[in-house]
């Protein structure tokens, strides 16, 4: 018998030989065993750090940390977490327990970090207590299996804990671990823990990996157990937009990110027939994952859409699951006498819990005109939500606005100009000058600012004289509302190990220049339509674009010049000139994935249990940059920060500042920008490729340049960085009307240089910048950063530099 | 000691016990900008033509003037010599005392900020404010700004006496 | 092969027969098993709620929060936990995603109590990991055994989760299972989950109950690990107190709550016989549990001294471990010079991880003057601290107060009355005061003050005069510090079932008032001798008192007229008129576990996952009363949330109150008073006891009364409710100079009302309260609440009520 | 609108974008106690004899008083007949409306805070705040109190003044 150990349970093998066991001789012995399994086949030869615990990485963040010094924008200057407080930590005090604001700060966003990492994770868990349920199987029942195309099933659980993953127990063996880290990272957010800032920081970052195994777990559990999309392409397009809802039928909508209630609705409109009859639309990420089950769900909107959809009194009911679903979303429905059903735990808004009722009594309950009821258990929601659906559309006549011409003026005339909602608007919409012109009769600036609106609804909060003001937008908006209608690809999960195999050359190379990732939340300064700007624009000039969430949702709402969305115009596939829709926000999981299996799958470096030079390797090599324009929760607090622990940089709104904390590098520090080349066996100052890792763009015109300039890596090939060099400089034109500044700390060597303008900027490197250039050749003579060299071999570790790196090419 | 202080634009926008000054005259800004040694002038994307022809006199009369999002295409066209910078990025250098500046000439030490996103431009007011002991930042927009260390009040609605200070403060350089 | 199912991991037995099976025909069958145990023992019959979810005992809490109505007194109006904000909830308005101040407040709430209870969780994780690390053994090679008087060995394991536990492996199943739990509230926190406040306190209570289970698998850990009391009575007693710490001898204190490196520090003084020339003492929970290992080691304070000891400079070397650590420990050592070693990954500081170097070269480190390292392996500390220690020792000096005599004046002079300190103060103190005292000669006021001074340096840091404050505290009361000597019984860890066998009946009778447990952190509004004052008071009054933590340390800094402190002067059994040190934070499980073992053992209720029955027996039955008159920490806000849960009041001083949430009852609403009675059928209205289930009193004056009060308990006999109110209203007279308003509530008969003034009161409630009386038999016959009978048998719980208690006595 | 606060005896008890209006004289709490239908003023532990001295006569004006703490045994002394109550379990009665009272009158329309331990009061003046606005809360002490609706500024180095101040309001009623 042997025993093998590893820190989360310990595995035996029993070797059994020739021979017979006889029973009767075991009878009196007792045998106690923690966990068996058969010997995990050696996939990989495991590598340095499996189940990486809180000290485990710290070395790597430390490194990112140096160069990326957190930047602290504190929200609030005191902290108020134990009695001794309120401490003011104003100018860096330090409070009652000794800490500074620094520290708070980083304490602070270690917090959010955690609260986004539990909501994932808490999700991944529910979805396998779920797939139990629902499927009946148990987890070792249900294989992780993604297709003949994806070899590397699960490339984060694989990285950070060394199991490639058969069956969903697997997962959970992860998925346990990853409870572990949140719990270990919330006690020493305790009073009288970390005194430190960058150990707060580093302590987010390994919750942020942890986000990112959270997510992995969950979605991979929900497609090899209901069916859905193996990262195939050509994924139907799905309709979007609250027009595209068919207001003669029953409307079921669902809100929130745990798909089984939605699947389960899903299930019983087909078994029982009522396509035609009913309608089933979502808003938020299960919209996203129900049709990802059944094309047929639409999606009515993002969560900045939510209140605009629910006060719009489209819905027959409403059912909810968790995460992103508005608070009070009992008073809003409760108003239209919209019954609310609460399908999970996370979220039952005191409502009475009837999942052991009888769902014909639950039916009745709910039409009898109480305001909403918990139903915990997916398989029982399908019957409650489509027939309390189905009986209230029969009594309910045509959809019209809430409010009726008539009153819509009166409100408008009854604003007194006060302020209070402009001050209260998060957008700073200067809601009285909007009701003042619809006095005057004009309501298109309501109309147009019903877009920008998120429906937050602070400004009704105010209002002194109760204007309803989400029915007035809703009002102006009426027609936009119907004829709101638009295409989103379905998600479609993984990125192939095939499709890796074409890119992952041409990406690290530099010639696709970038892999731009738009996700998250919808809160935007300034509308969706920047959603779709983005995405074309880089699509258009061959970047990889991928896709989740929201902002995935609020892309497809907008067409070109002829009616197509980005998703009609590009294809789907993980390539250059595409646009890929994974899902929802659990599927940007499979973004880090991608960026490992460039690693794993081109550079043929062992991923197993080896997160710290895998990282590496992405940070300088893998020009991928992540877009958040409308980043809003604790949730995009734990991608970004996991995003970044991988060597990944994200872009977010002018919201962003909010989360206190940016990584900002400092181009001007030469100690900052030290990597060690392999090849030389020297330390090299680089170009600050990438220069932040996390940092808020004010306007997306600043945006766009500013992701592409993210792209940069100091391992592009000269044809690689022209390239790239090439979209930097024309997007700062294109967007802020100028050369950048710094375009020049990115050049090399001429050949770095756009072809086409290649004497033009040598030129400006002269004059501007000083540069010697042998003109009779055209070459950079001196002025460089550092010259280029075609096998430059960085690496930002002294271990992997001294050690060299892992690989599993055959030699 | 009793104090003076406004409601901020963003209602919740309360940071703590230090909040700006009101400044209900342009005078002490123009001296604070007379004292200082190394002033820098932010000017972000939310700017009227009116806002952007006395910027143009802060540049003319030898302020550094750098702009934010896309308020640098509105200066460009305004002919006004700008630096551009990303607000966030160039925040975390002003907060390195060590930091040459755009001119070499080292880091600020009176910061005025005006037309930056209210919310953005108020966090990095509180990132000054917090972390930047060599940086006095003074709010000129429209807006009451807690985080600077003084602050017009609120006149959005006010536009004209807004500008009357502006101009008041240009007068007094 | 049967297959038995539980929630957590599938137990497979495998029934083997007579006969034999031949390996070779199993040889190419694939065998894969999740978890293997052999059956467990059917202890007791499986009750209803075996590792109950979010959702399970929601029905419990429901039935607590309309009695005990969550009272909120928000820290702060706003919230600023998204991108959507910040949002001003001021009146209960309702943020940008919904939620409202009340909500909000609750989910505060439920943080705070996920922080506690991911602290005691993640200390427990941590206890098992180094368990292992450092004994060398597999946990289920380590028998749960509390020796022979404790059959009952893990009562809140068994009350929640089913299991009793064999060895500690069983215990980390239910630890696994309290990280999902943490996970899933956590999840809840997030933006877009609940809406209710009556839900985030559901799950706070949940986290709660979480959090005892935590404490009890930390605890019970170490005590079977490392050898500790297992609640034996006679427990020696310890040194408590700065001046008891030997200044010849090198000292080494250790700060925290996790104390494997302390145990090792212990074992390398004894392992080398340095105990001559070695000194071992320590500041908070560290300090009690290394002393349950080693009795020698000495406590120099609780928490609220910590910075009076660092800065006192006695330590010539301080080692931490977790919680409850100044995070500017670096600063105040380093003022100082003292090294400091991080010996755990939840507080590193920044330093360098030297884990894996030759501990010679650490200690070589530290002497050559760097501020402090981080050495992640206990088996390492003991070596470094020691060696590192000794080594200072030989070159310092006698140790004197850190400022000198002109040093201490000039100081005083220099203090410009400017108010900052005293605002800054969270005690109040007028520090100006104090300084204008020490001008003029007279440093009485400074020393006295220095007891009330919870040291949180916040003085400090905004004197324009840089007054070392804390040094001039230390140095007025230094001769106070000098002969600060006490006693603290050793920590003995649980109560004895035969204990509980001894105590039950009268504890339910209420014949013994109360039991009282004095807990918690010493956050003192009015310093440290309250501690001793609550616990001599009722300890002479025949009350059961139980302590652990900061308030056990305290308490026994005092001594009676005759010289002794309660430790010496009341026996350590529980029992009435006793005062048993429990131990640190984590042993506070132990006081659950006696109120679960008195529904157990003396009413032979089933306490086999069985939660709501027991909370409900525990509310109705037994009269026991928490006090955590210091409370300051999230762990002290979890640790009173899950005694709350369990139907045990808690009193908490006035800082109390800025946990923002208390649960107060309101004794004049019939409709929350009403319980059912098994003996009668009928729904009673009960008299309001106990009135409150968390409530802060302002002085300790006040709480005295108080906390007798919340002693009654509806199933009290007369004989026991006479006693109780003899108690109530001897300690109102006694600490308030009067009768109390409400005393007649709690009389339901003439005999409840105390014989020595049975006279005097009836007359009091014929003349105030309009009863009327029966003089001529002295008899009551119209005016209480309810009538009492004998037999009375409430319970809250419908289910209960319908269905019947689970028993196991023999019928 | 500029408005005029005072820095919280507790450096930090900043609660957010509402905190009392500062009172510098003592008429408007005599005011505000001639219009209320039905005052009550909650007296702490942490009085003066000073104090004490104007408590009783605000009984003897015929305010109902009730003693929170231990503050029960100095008003006893001061032969002043209050009632006693813990003052958590009271602002729970308070925020509920259907509370009866002490004289079985109904709930308190106006409550004045005097003597409680700071920080404890400060946290009952929000719960009222927030949640009782049926109750008007004016803090009557030596502190400011952001969380009531009206507040003496910090006068706990000035005594005269502070007592004057309470002179004030009995001469006016």
């Amino acid at each position: 018998m042997r025993v093998l150990k590893n820190e989360y349970g310990d595995w035996m093998v029993l070797e059994l030989r020739k021979g017979a066991i006889f029973v009767d001789e075991l009878r009196n012995v007792s045998i106690k065993i923690g966990e068996v399994a058969e010997e995990e086949e050696e996939w990989a030869p495991m590598g340095p750090t499996p189940f990486p615990q809180i000290e485990t990485l710290r070395n790597w963040d430390f490194i990112l940390l140096k160069r990326y010094k957190p930047f602290y924008a504190p929200y609030c200057d005191m902290c108020c977490l134990c009695t001794m407080g309120k401490c003011d930590l104003t100018e860096n005090k330090r409070g009652a327990c000794g800490i500074n604001l620094e520290a708070q700060t980083g304490r602070i966003v270690a917090i959010a970090v955690a609260i986004g990492t539990a909501c994932h994770t808490g999700h991944a868990r529910h979805m396998l207590h779920d797939i139990e349920h629902v499927t009946g199987k148990k987890l070792e029942e249900i294989p992780v299996d993604l297709g003949p195309e994806i070899a590397e099933v699960a490339p984060l659980t694989q990285l950070i804990t060394g199991i490639k993953p058969k069956t969903l127990a697997d997962l959970e063996r992860a998925l346990k671990y990853v409870e572990e880290q949140i719990t270990q990272v919330m006690d020493s957010i305790h009073t009288g823990q970390e005194g430190s800032y960058l150990d707060y920081e580093s302590k987010a970052l390994h919750l942020g990996m942890m986000d990112a195994l959270g997510k992995e777990i969950a979605d991979i559990a929900q497609i090899v157990a209901f069916n859905l999309p193996k990262g195939e392409s050509n994924q139907p397009l799905i309709d979007v937009g609250m027009g595209t809802l068919d207001r003669n039928k029953a409307i079921v909508l669902v809100i929130g990110h745990h798909a089984p209630p939605a699947i389960n609705i899903a299930d019983y409109i087909e078994q029982n027939k009522l396509n035609d009859e009913v309608e089933l639309a979502g808003v938020c990420c299960t919209a996203h994952d129900v049709s990802r089950y059944w094309p047929k769900a639409k999606i009515a909107g993002s969560l900045g859409r939510q209140l605009k959809v629910v006060r719009s009194g489209l819905a027959d009911v409403i059912v909810i699951d968790e995460q992103c679903i508005r608070a009070d979303i009992l008073y809003h429905a409760g108003k239209l006498g919209i019954p609310v059903i609460c399908t999970n735990s996370k979220a039952m808004h005191g409502l009475p819990d009837m999942t052991k009722r009888d769902p014909k009594e639950v039916i009745k309950y709910l039409l009898d005109g109480n305001p909403g009821v918990v139903v915990l258990d997916p398989l029982k929601v399908g019957e409650i939500a489509v027939e309390v659906a189905r009986a209230r559309r029969k009594k309910r006549g045509e959809i019209k606005p809430v409010l009726s011409e008539e009153q819509f003026m009166n409100y408008a005339k009854s604003c007194t100009q006060c302020g209070n909602c402009t001050i209260a608007c998060p957008q700073k919409i200067r809601v009285g000058d909007l009701m003042e012109a619809a006095e005057k009769g004009d309501r298109k600036p309501l109309e147009e600012k019903w877009d920008v609106c998120i429906t937050c609804g602070r400004c009704e909060q105010v209002c002194p004289k109760k204007i309803p003001i989400i029915d007035m937008f809703n009002f102006a908006a009426w027609n936009r509302i119907l004829n709101e209608k638009g295409k989103v690809r379905r998600g479609r999960g993984p990125v192939r190990d095939s499709e890796i195999r074409n890119v992952g050359a041409p990406i690290v190379l530099g010639t696709i220049p970038g892999v731009i990732a738009i996700v998250g939340c919808s809160n935007y300064p300034n509308g969706t339509k920047d959603a779709y700007t983005i995405m074309n624009e880089f699509a258009s000039r061959n970047y990889i674009v991928v896709t989740t969430g929201c902002m995935a949702m609020d892309a497809g709402l907008y067409k070109d010049e002829e009616g197509k969305t980005v998703y009609e115009k590009y294809k789907d596939d993980f390539n250059g000139g595409c646009v890929a829709n994974l899902g929802s926000c659990v599927s940007n999981a499979h973004i880090h994935g991608a960026a490992i299996k460039v690693a794993r799958i081109f550079a043929m470096r062992n991923i197993r249990a080896n997160f710290e030079e895998i990282a590496d390797y992405i940070l300088n090599r893998v020009g991928a940059c992540g877009v958040a324009w409308g980043a809003m929760s604790q949730k995009a607090a734990s991608i970004a920060t996991g995003v970044n622990r991988l060597g990944i940089p994200v872009v977010v709104g002018p919201h962003g500042s909010k989360y206190r904390r940016a990584f900002l590098g400092k181009p001007y520090n030469d100690e900052d920008w030290m990597v060690y080349d392999v090849r030389s066996g020297q330390k090299v100052r680089i170009e600050p490729a990438p220069q932040d890792l996390l940092v808020a763009a004010e306007t997306v015109e600043e945006a766009i340049p500013l992701i592409a300039k993210l792209c940069f890596r100091p391992n592009d090939t000269d044809r690689g960085r022209s390239i790239k060099l090439t979209h930097y400089i024309d997007l700062s034109l294109k967007y802020l009307g100028r050369m950048p500044d710094d375009w020049h700390l990115y050049v090399r060597t001429e050949s770095d240089l756009p072809l086409a303008k290649r004497e033009e900027l040598l030129k400006e490197l002269e004059d501007k910048h000083g540069w010697k250039i042998d003109w009779s050749r055209k070459k950079i003579l001196e002025g460089p950063i550092r010259p280029y060299h075609a096998g430059f071999n960085p690496t930002c570790v002294e271990r992997l530099f001294k050690e060299g790196f892992s690989s599993l090419a055959k030699k | 000691m009793p104090r003076t202080i406004e409601q901020p634009f963003d209602a919740a926008n309360i940071p703590g016990p230090k909040m700006a000054m009101l400044l209900e005259k342009g005078k002490p800004v123009a001296m604070a900008i007379k004292k200082a040694k190394h002033p820098l002038l932010v000017v972000g994307p939310d700017v009227t033509p009116a806002i952007i022809e006395r910027v143009k006199k802060f540049a003319e009369k030898g302020l550094t003037v750098v702009a934010t999002g896309n308020a640098i295409t509105k200066l460009s066209q305004a002919g006004i010599n700008a630096k551009y910078s990303v607000l966030h990025e160039l925040t975390q250098f002003l907060l390195d005392p060590n930091w040459k500046g755009f001119d070499g000439k080292g880091n600020y030490d009176l910061v005025l900020m005006i037309g930056n996103i209210y919310y953005h431009g108020s966090q990095m007011l509180a990132a000054i404010k917090n972390f930047a002991p060599h940086i006095r930042a003074i709010a000129i927009d429209r807006y009451y700004h807690p985080n600077a260390s003084m602050s017009f009040g609120n006149l959005w609605k006010k536009e004209e006496e807004y500008l009357a200070l502006l101009d008041e403060i240009l007068n007094e350089l």
